[in-house]
């Protein structure tokens, strides 16, 4: 861990510390926030090459891998938890930096510069990187600038009500779980409203008498089918713990009531 | 702040973006101590705007609740009928936690967010509770004991329903969802036994 | 309706009023069928009323989403002040990830995250679709056929901007090393930065 003069150890009013001060034990929360100070290992890779007021493509692989791996290691033995990526990260390098050890071919060795795809990538980034910065300070709604409006005087009292239909509250439900399966690690599985009604019925029920008799939960005419959803209903119910069951002996009527503390 | 040509500019943005009266008071209080410009000095400028917009069809007016810019009534029933041809929508964020409460009832506002994937913010559930379209109907037996939210018969009558089985059902999203899923698996399989 | 005159004050009203932009199709559906104004004349009007407020704190702007009249940045920190709540600050993360969405639209997450060298969090891709700043506009036909995101009228609208032209230009990028000219001017920039 001899190079690790030349890496950044904290962050302190906007400049990088790359020693650490003698006197100064830097816990290892502090270093966990110097790696959320970069976007990802491209971001840290552009951040070794700028320190050394390099330009992309003329940066040293064997010099920036260096920095990076001992940069890694630090964080490794601080028992920090790396992302993945940047352990990829450290694995390209280290193979480009092998590959330009060998003895290049004679044949194509422009198109085959080992750096070729990490330098792509640098660029790209580096780009969006800047693009992302010049979009923020772009003039901004309610930040920089305010739409003027005026009161409309008497005329205030006959604004419309929001109109709303049923098409586009199914509409909007759809949406949510469309973009809930997209991104939920868990699929959410639709549940037929039938019980949620069921469920709503019963706390309905349970709100205004306090205690009920189970069996007086269901209702004959809804059949069998009626029967088994009302079940369902108070299953979930007491699996949310909204409900409380209770039965005196063996036996006995089931009491149902609010859950209570 | 001694220039009334200084004031003036702030003023005039300060009630163009707020939309609502503001109080000479109010306006001062936006001032750093040591910068605060006098009440009548801040007169002034109201009375120099008030000049400015003259031949506007606009006016600044005093209300009981502040000072405001106001359309003048010349033009109420241009205004009337941009609202008729389009009446002011609800945000997304609203339908969607509507529609939560309706199709998933019982539910808490942490199951939402779940769901939803961002907070859900208070102003949508007081909006929501204030329409009597939604109410408290229970608390689930968690810390904190949140609040299952469950929808009104006001919410029902609103859309002409007579029960919540009327809702619509629209499970194409969800099917295909549950095929792209499946998709997916067997993409899976084929690459395990190719 | 022929005369300027007669038109401007309406227009002037309508989006004052509006509080939101207006597009100059929907103020000139608010006028009866026999009467209509071209759309000419309606941007005649326009361009009277930018001359008009041409030495006010406010101006008459062309966004994405119509003509509004807002504020002119010189007096955001005053108006900041009218309110608690301070406009939210954007991580370096969700602009990265916005400004990909926004200049090589249409855009998966697997390709932003090929860029970027790291996972999409979801939270960001949700908090863009909430804010109405990003939407599907399609899928990729590729196994799991992924999202394709684009910006909305709504983002442009938030960065005040009339269309995607108006985006900043991307910063030039240096070109690639892979030339031999340049291995060259390497050679001797690293001799000078050792």
């Amino acid at each position: 861990m001899t190079e690790q003069t030349t890496l950044p150890l904290a962050k302190i009013q906007g400049q990088f510390l790359t020693a650490f001060p003698q006197d100064l034990y830097v816990p290892p929360d502090a270093l966990e926030i110097i790696l959320e100070e970069f976007e990802g290992p491209l971001d840290l890779l552009l951040y070794l090459i700028r320190k050394q007021n390099l330009n992309i493509i003329e940066f040293s692989v064997a010099e920036i891998t260096r920095q990076y791996l001992s940069y890694i290691t630090m964080m490794k033995t601080l028992h920090i938890d790396l992302a993945a990526e940047y352990l990829v990260m450290a694995a390209t390098l280290t193979e480009i930096k092998s590959r330009l050890l060998l003895p290049a071919p004679e044949i194509s060795c422009e198109e085959e510069d080992p750096r070729a795809d990490l330098l792509r990538r640098l660029q790209a980034y580096e780009q969006i990187k800047k693009a992302a910065l010049t979009l923020d300070t772009l003039p901004q709604q309610q930040r920089d600038t305010f739409i003027c409006f005026t009161q409309t005087g008497n005329l205030a009292a006959t604004r419309p009500a929001p109109k709303l239909n049923l098409e586009e509250l199914a509409f909007a439900y759809n949406e949510v779980l469309f973009r809930a399966t997209l991104f939920a690690k868990h699929a959410i599985p639709p549940e037929p409203l039938s019980v949620r009604e069921q469920m709503i019925r019963i706390l309905n029920l349970i709100n205004k008498n306090h205690f009920l008799d189970f069996t007086h939960l269901f209702l004959l005419k809804e059949g069998r089918l009626g029967v088994v959803v009302t079940f369902l209903a108070i299953l979930e119910l007491l699996k949310q713990s909204v409900i409380d069951i209770k039965q005196e002996k063996p036996y006995d009527t089931l009491t149902i009531s609010i859950m209570s503390l | 702040m001694s220039e009334t040509d200084e004031l003036k500019p702030i003023v005039e943005t300060l009630l163009f973006a707020s939309g609502e009266p503001l109080t000479l008071e109010r306006i001062r209080q936006l001032f750093p101590q040591d910068d605060m410009p006098t009440l009548a000095h801040l007169h002034k400028t109201i009375k120099a705007l008030q000049h400015d917009y003259s031949g506007r069809p606009l006016e600044l007016k005093e209300l009981a609740t502040g000072f405001c810019f106001q359309t003048k009534t010349a033009y109420a029933a241009w205004i009337a009928k941009l609202w008729e041809e389009k009446p002011p929508r609800f945000s997304r964020a609203l339908l969607e936690t509507l529609a939560l409460i309706a199709y998933r009832q019982p539910i808490t506002r942490a199951e939402i967010e779940d769901i939803r994937g961002v907070a859900v913010s208070p102003t949508i559930v007081k909006n929501l509770l204030e329409r009597e379209w939604i109410h408290i109907i229970g608390h689930k037996e968690l810390p904190g004991r949140p609040a299952l939210f469950a929808t009104t018969k006001r919410f029902l009558e609103h859309f002409n329903l007579k029960d919540l089985t009327e809702l619509p059902a629209l499970p194409q999203i969800e099917q295909n969802s549950a095929q792209t899923e499946q998709k997916e698996e067997k993409v899976e399989e084929i690459a395990k036994n190719p």
